[in-house]
């Protein structure tokens, strides 16, 4: 099988191959790879470790979803807009909260379009046009291992012919396997960037004379040079990655970014793009942004949608023991968020949707395994760029889709709820 | 005629209750109906908190951990809230008069958009205090907001008027955008006055200074990227 | 005993374990700590020997592995041993502080917990 | 079945002028009295009351990308609550609605179909999905041409065969309507920073102009026989004196004709007429334009009417885009887009003391009163110029001199040097306004069955409390305004979605698609097209969008 579309990450390759014999997929990285192999699943629904029906876990899910004060429905970046959809209107049915993994990993980035715009390119656009490419605080040589060789660094584009043709430069905190791939490395002080950013903007608009000799840990003839690079570009572009928006200033050095791409664009072109992580995460923002309003953090306690990150993200509302049960599908907050935040998880009914068992199933009350979208599902997901695809169904299966789970509890809700 | 509001119990969820001091001029029972959320529950106040009238003033005080109740003193025009423990999050939100006093902690998003009034914090305070709100250009444009203790990250973003005094420290990215207005920092802390237009932050401590102020009698000057006449000064 | 300042982040193995999390394989790729030559050189640890982290906000044992990081600067892949140090506060964002605390880390003879470990001692 | 009984009708499609008559509705469709049991029909009374088709919205960005982005910009936007869940989905949103919003105040109005004004082909899917999730009414979506690759290739080879086969390949592919060109050769400019000024200006990288491109893929539309006709986002638009590039670009249609429609729709005119040579010294070029418009009859337009008050620009013209970002400092997205086109968006507000927005305002009312009436429709280019939920405004003031003159009064008083629009007494007749939002959009975009009331038409409907044999429209304007902001009833498919203008039936109407794929042959550019996927970010195979993806799709097959 031709133009098999990967479900790991934001690259969202769509040129694989697929043995259906001997079942293996060809021409993906080693993160595609693994997405494709066979791995340990939930076998079955379960109720506090007792395997039960489909219909029985639902219905267990439902009673606790309609009696939660404050439920909240987490998770969402690797799995299909359709199902999305239904989590989206199930949250509003249930007065809950939607919150997904972007606010643990791009959501600074929605906060600085919110202040500044997002002026972006498709990455068909980038392969074919930036002759200078900047990382900053990215590492797709770990994140998105393809990245480079189809839309960035060595991609082959239309007036950017290849690699030689193309100046990478990689800004980060340590020398990373991208950094290595890099024809100028600048490493910089940890905490740094938002500084760095606003001396760019000064040495650009002429006001290099106020800017000290070095900022961030980066000489002020580095950034000069920098500057001069950036000025100099026919098409640039900044991709940047979770060491701008996981460190300290999140959103504001994002913000910064954008102010100096806008800059940029009085002379030349220049855009920036943030390197999202899951394949579907830009989907998990843009069905709640049609649907409700908001990409994130959305509460509906009365009636309608709400948004507020500091107050509706999910760490927050679990530090603040804001909820009173939780809906965790497709993702593994008991991983990836912090400890204390973990804790209010450990003290309500969590009800997981996930093909593959992780820490969350260790402590969820009702498990609901489900189908893998791109192998065992076809369902729409939005690569990084927001270009959206179709991904396939290249096996069958017997488990159910996200899809189907959910819109069966949506549809009991909406009974019991009238 | 002050009301004097007790929470019953540990609230297993937050509470948006919208208190302000028009609720002093009401009878207890009218109070006890006033509508809050519990949730995404539609409650009526007296199910969630006791009510007591003490005193013929226009005050609210409310009486306990209010840490898990938010939008208190929203909107408020007049009067005087008393809160004796902590506050939760958006308390004095979009708040043109009056004053509020917070013997504990207040929670994030303090102040927002505040147009007039007072607030007095005895403890500490969180993240984003008088900033605009999401989407929104101008943040606190007139008031006074007083944190005897320490206050969190983005401090009088987009600031256009009032005062903020911060009695200990402030936390990371102090008064960015901020056109107008008073910051006063008594403590120390990180980065002030990115993209800063005018104003002026003062700090007693030390704080970090971004690579694009200029060094003036005044102070230091800019932000130059946004061609800002803010001044950052110590004191 | 050294003072870094740690960071968290992807690695290809922690993503390519990402969906067993349950498995020996990943509780291998997010269970060290990176660190410079000299910090690692100051610790007197051998590649593979356990340290631990402390932080404000909370304390775990991890494998140490030599790195080029520059000094000062320490990694742990992200996942469950990251965030039992890490910094929880989102400061009104909602993203927490993955990366940039202050810790120490020192040499210890306890043992590296299991993923299972980790979250019965929350 | 339904019995509307008594109902004034006005119907200009089928030239009833307000008689009193009866309607019948079976099976989603108008049909004769015979056709139904009258016994087993719900029976309205409509006595007294205005019955006309329901709505069409020819031109508004209410699906895809760009208004995404713009929703997700702009929180600010979405604080305004418009409804609360309960029988009906949650619905929030100030200008920019979201997908259950945008149905629910078009039913509420009286609309039932709006189509989707520019969809980049690669992200079809994303506007279909938003399309879907639109409820109450029928949609569409027009695939920009103007600034792709693979369209100027074919006309520098001056190979209309192959033209012809991208664009039947492109609209099947992108499940599209029609052929909509924004700014052509501009944002393929803007990708080295630049625009185009002129028509004859050289397309940077290729060897075409704007001229060439605005004829080409007229000549390829009409070859086709496509439904719709060329729908034009003229060069230059926002810059003062750009009227001139308007009336040249409209003079293209000349030498075309077609004896269904016109062979070139201009869209939002009012950005493209402005006279003058900078912003201080900007006038009205309206009047020059109505009467070039007037003199052809195979050209229409729309007008692109500015609300005064909020707005968000957003368009696939991204140069524009940025230099309106330059000039009013606001923030600014912008989308590269492949090899094919590119977009922006930027947040705007209209204000009445502000000479240029009030320039602005008066020139769409110029156009909707000085260009006939069969040549003009209504819309704001929502939400460039404002929400399409003020129409009735712009209904109200075109029937109004009365009520211009009290607007006018509260504007900036550089209009009525700027602009002639306080020396025009026309005032439009409900019949014309009737038209000029339902059957004459209808017929522009070529959808035979919408915009009218008779035998065979779908059976959309809207019924306003207001009796046009006793209404002075002119002196009126006030109840006028009213009445048309919430339908007494509207009616979808046959079934009853607004009662008392509050909705009481949830439905999700059809997406109308071109397929003209046998007219022409694809093999002919298909070599092309695998050439070009090189410079594409995804697969061929995996580029486009099926049919049955779509909720409900509805083919029109061009044969």
């Amino acid at each position: 099988m031709e133009d098999v579309i990967c479900t790991f990450c934001g690259s969202v390759c769509d040129d694989g191959e697929f043995d259906l014999e001997k079942k293996k997929i060809k021409k993906f990285c080693k993160l595609g790879s693994s997405k494709f192999a066979e791995k340990q699943r939930i076998k079955a629904p379960m109720i506090d470790g007792k395997e039960v029906s489909y219909e029985e876990a639902i219905d267990k899910a439902v009673e606790i979803l309609v009696n939660a004060k404050k439920p909240l429905l987490y998770g969402w970046a690797s799995t299909a807009n359709e199902a999305i959809r239904f989590g989206v209107l199930l949250a509003e049915k249930l007065g809950g909260v939607y919150d997904q993994c972007a606010s643990v990993c791009h959501a600074p980035g929605t906060l600085a379009v919110i202040e500044e715009g997002l002026p972006g390119a498709t990455l068909g656009s980038i392969k074919n046009r930036a002759d200078v490419v900047i990382f900053w605080g990215s590492n797709p040589a770990e994140a998105h291992p393809r990245h480079g060789l189809r839309y960035s660094i060595s991609a082959k584009g239309l007036l950017v012919k290849d690699r030689k043709q193309r100046k990478v430069i990689v800004v980060d905190v340590r020398p990373t396997k991208t950094a290595k791939m890099a024809d100028v490395f600048i490493q910089i002080k940890p905490g740094f960037d938002y500084a760095i950013i606003s001396a760019l903007r000064a040495i650009i608009s002429g006001s290099a004379d106020v800017v000290p000799n070095e900022v961030g840990g980066v000489l002020k003839e580095r950034l000069v040079e920098l500057a001069d690079i950036m000025k100099k570009a026919k098409y640039g572009v900044i991709f940047y990655g979770l060491g701008v928006t996981q460190s300290r200033g999140r959103d504001r050095n994002i913000e910064n970014a954008i102010k100096l791409i806008q800059l940029l664009n009085r002379t030349t072109r220049w855009v920036i793009w943030p390197m999202r992580g899951h394949y579907n995460v830009v989907g998990a923002g843009e069905v709640p942004a049609w649907e409700v309003g908001y990409q994130y953090a959305i509460d509906f306690s009365r009636g309608y949608a709400r948004f507020s990150p500091a107050e509706f993200s999910a760490v927050e509302v679990l530090k603040r023991r804001d909820c009173d049960a939780a809906l965790i599908i497709a993702s593994d907050p008991v991983a990836h968020f912090p400890m204390s935040a973990v804790k209010h998880l450990k003290q309500i009914p969590v009800i997981q949707i996930d093909p593959y068992p992780n820490m969350t199933t260790l402590l969820a009350k009702i498990v609901i395994p489900s189908a893998v979208y791109g192998i065992e599902a076809e369902g729409t997901a939005y690569r990084m760029d927001c270009i959206p695809l179709r991904v396939k169904k290249i096996i069958d299966t017997n488990y159910w889709t996200d899809e189907k789970i959910l819109e069966e509890i949506l549809k009991r809700v909406e009974k019991l709820k009238g | 005629m002050a009301v004097v509001i007790k929470p019953k119990k540990f609230f297993e969820v937050c509470v948006e209750a919208e208190l302000t001091p028009e609720l002093a001029l009401r009878s207890v029972d009218e109070v006890k109906k006033f509508k809050v959320y519990y949730g995404n529950k539609v409650v009526e106040l007296g199910e969630l908190f006791e009510v007591a009238k003490q005193g013929d003033e226009k005050k609210l005080i409310l009486d306990g951990d209010f840490s898990r109740v938010k939008w208190i003193g929203a909107r408020m025009v007049d009067g005087e809230i008393v809160v004796k423990g902590s506050v939760g999050a958006n308390c004095g939100a979009f708040m043109r008069g009056g004053k509020i006093t917070i013997e504990g902690n207040a929670d994030d998003w303090l102040g927002i958009e505040m147009a007039g009034g007072e607030i007095i914090v005895k403890g500490n305070a969180g993240n984003l205090v008088g900033c605009a709100y999401y989407g929104d250009a101008v943040g606190m444009t007139a008031g006074k907001i007083i944190i005897e203790g320490n206050a969190g990250n983005y401090v009088g973003e987009k600031m256009n008027g009032g005062e903020i005094v911060i009695k200990g420290n402030a936390g990371d990215f102090i008064g960015t955008e901020m056109r107008a207005g008073v910051i006063e920092i008594h403590g120390s802390c990180g980065f002030v006055g990115g993209d800063m237009r005018g104003g002026e932050i003062r700090i007693k401590g030390s704080f970090e200074l971004l690579p694009t102020f200029k060094k003036t009698e005044k102070g230091w000057v800019g932000d130059v990227n946004v061609k800002g006449e803010g001044v950052i000064k110590t004191f | 005993m050294i003072v870094v300042e740690l960071i968290s982040g992807r690695t290809l193995d922690q993503g390519a374990t990402v969906e067993e999390k349950l498995s020996e394989e990943y509780f291998n790729a997010v269970n060290y700590i990176e660190l410079s030559e000299e910090d690692f050189g100051q610790l007197a640890v051998k590649e593979g020997e356990r340290v631990k982290v402390i932080t404000e906000f909370g304390e775990v044992v991890v494998f140490a592995k030599r790195s080029d990081l520059p000094k000062g600067l320490a990694f742990i892949p992200m996942g469950p041993y990251a965030n039992a140090v890490i910094d929880p506060s989102t400061d009104g964002t909602g993203m927490p502080q993955f990366k940039g605390v202050k810790a120490r880390v020192e040499k210890t003879e306890e043992k590296v917990k299991t993923v299972k470990e980790l979250l019965e001692a929350i | 079945m339904l019995w509307i009984k008594n109902g004034i009708v006005v119907d200009p499609k089928n030239k009833i002028k307000a008689e009193k008559m009866d309607l019948f509705v079976k099976d989603g469709k108008i049909v004769d009295e015979t056709k139904v049991k009258k016994q087993d029909c719900t029976v309205i009374d409509a006595s007294g009351k205005l019955v006309v088709a329901g709505g069409v919205d020819m031109h508004a960005h209410i699906a895809g990308s760009k208004i995404n982005t713009g929703r997700t910009m702009r929180p600010e936007e979405m604080r305004v609550v418009r409804n609360i869940a309960g029988k009906f989905r949650a619905t929030v949103g100030r200008v920019l609605l979201t997908a259950p919003a945008i149905g629910y105040e078009y039913a509420k109005m009286g609309y039932t179909t709006s189509f989707e004004a520019a969809q980049p082909p690669i992200g079809a899917l994303h506007t279909h999905e938003e399309l879907d999730a639109i409820p109450m009414i029928d949609k569409g979506a027009l695939p920009v041409f103007g600034n792709w690759h693979l369209v100027f290739k074919c006309i520098e080879e001056k190979n209309m065969e192959k033209l012809k086969a991208l664009v039947a390949w492109a609209i099947e592919r992108s499940k599209g309507f029609g052929v909509k060109v924004v700014n052509p050769g501009g944002v393929e400019a803007w990708m080295y920073g630049g625009n185009v000024k002129s028509l004859d200006d050289q397309v940077p990288g290729f060897n075409v102009t704007p001229r060439e491109i605005i004829t080409w893929l007229i000549k390829a539309n009409e070859e086709l026989g496509l439904p719709h006709s060329v729908h034009l986002h003229c060069n230059n638009l926002g810059v003062p004196g750009n009227y001139q590039t308007t009336i040249e670009s409209i003079k293209l249609a000349n030498g075309f004709s077609n004896a269904k429609r016109q062979v070139l729709h201009v869209t939002h005119v009012q950005f493209n007429a402005y006279a003058g040579s900078s912003w201080r010294d900007a006038g009205s070029g309206a009047a020059e334009i109505a009467k070039v418009v007037n003199s052809m009859d195979n050209v229409t337009i729309d007008m692109g009417q500015p609300i005064f008050g909020h707005a968000t620009a957003m368009t696939g013209d991204a140069p524009f885009q940025f230099s309106l970002h330059k000039l009013i400092g606001a923030r600014w997205s912008n989308k590269d887009t492949e090899v094919e086109t590119g977009a922006g968006i930027v947040p705007i507000g209209y204000l009445p003391n502000n000479p240029v927005h009030a320039l602005q305002w008066a020139i769409g009312l110029e156009l909707g009163l000085l260009v006939d009436s069969n040549k003009v429709a209504l819309t704001t280019d929502y939400p460039n110029g404002g929400p399409f939920t003020e129409y009735p405004y712009v209904m109200a003031m075109l029937m109004s001199k009365k009520m211009r003159e009290g607007e006018l009064s509260k504007v900036n008083a550089y209009v009525q040097k700027a602009t002639g629009l306080t020396s025009i007494d026309v005032e439009k007749t409900l019949y014309e306004v009737i038209h000029m939002t339902r059957s004459l959009p209808a017929k522009i975009l070529g959808l035979e069955n919408k915009g009218h009331l008779g035998i065979g038409a779908d059976a959309d409907i809207a019924i306003y409390n207001l009796n046009p044999l006793e209404t002075d429209t002119s002196k009126e304007f006030e109840k006028v305004y009213k009445m048309f902001k919430s339908a007494e009833y509207t009616i979808k498919g046959g079934e009853i979605i607004v009662k008392g203008g509050e909705l009481v039936k949830e439905v999700y109407g059809r997406t109308f698609w071109v397929d003209a794929t046998k007219k022409a042959d694809i093999q002919a550019v298909m070599p092309d097209i695998r050439e070009y996927f090189n410079y594409y970010s995804v697969q061929l195979g995996n580029y486009g969008v099926e049919e049955r993806w779509i909720k409900k799709p509805a083919r029109i097959e061009v044969v």
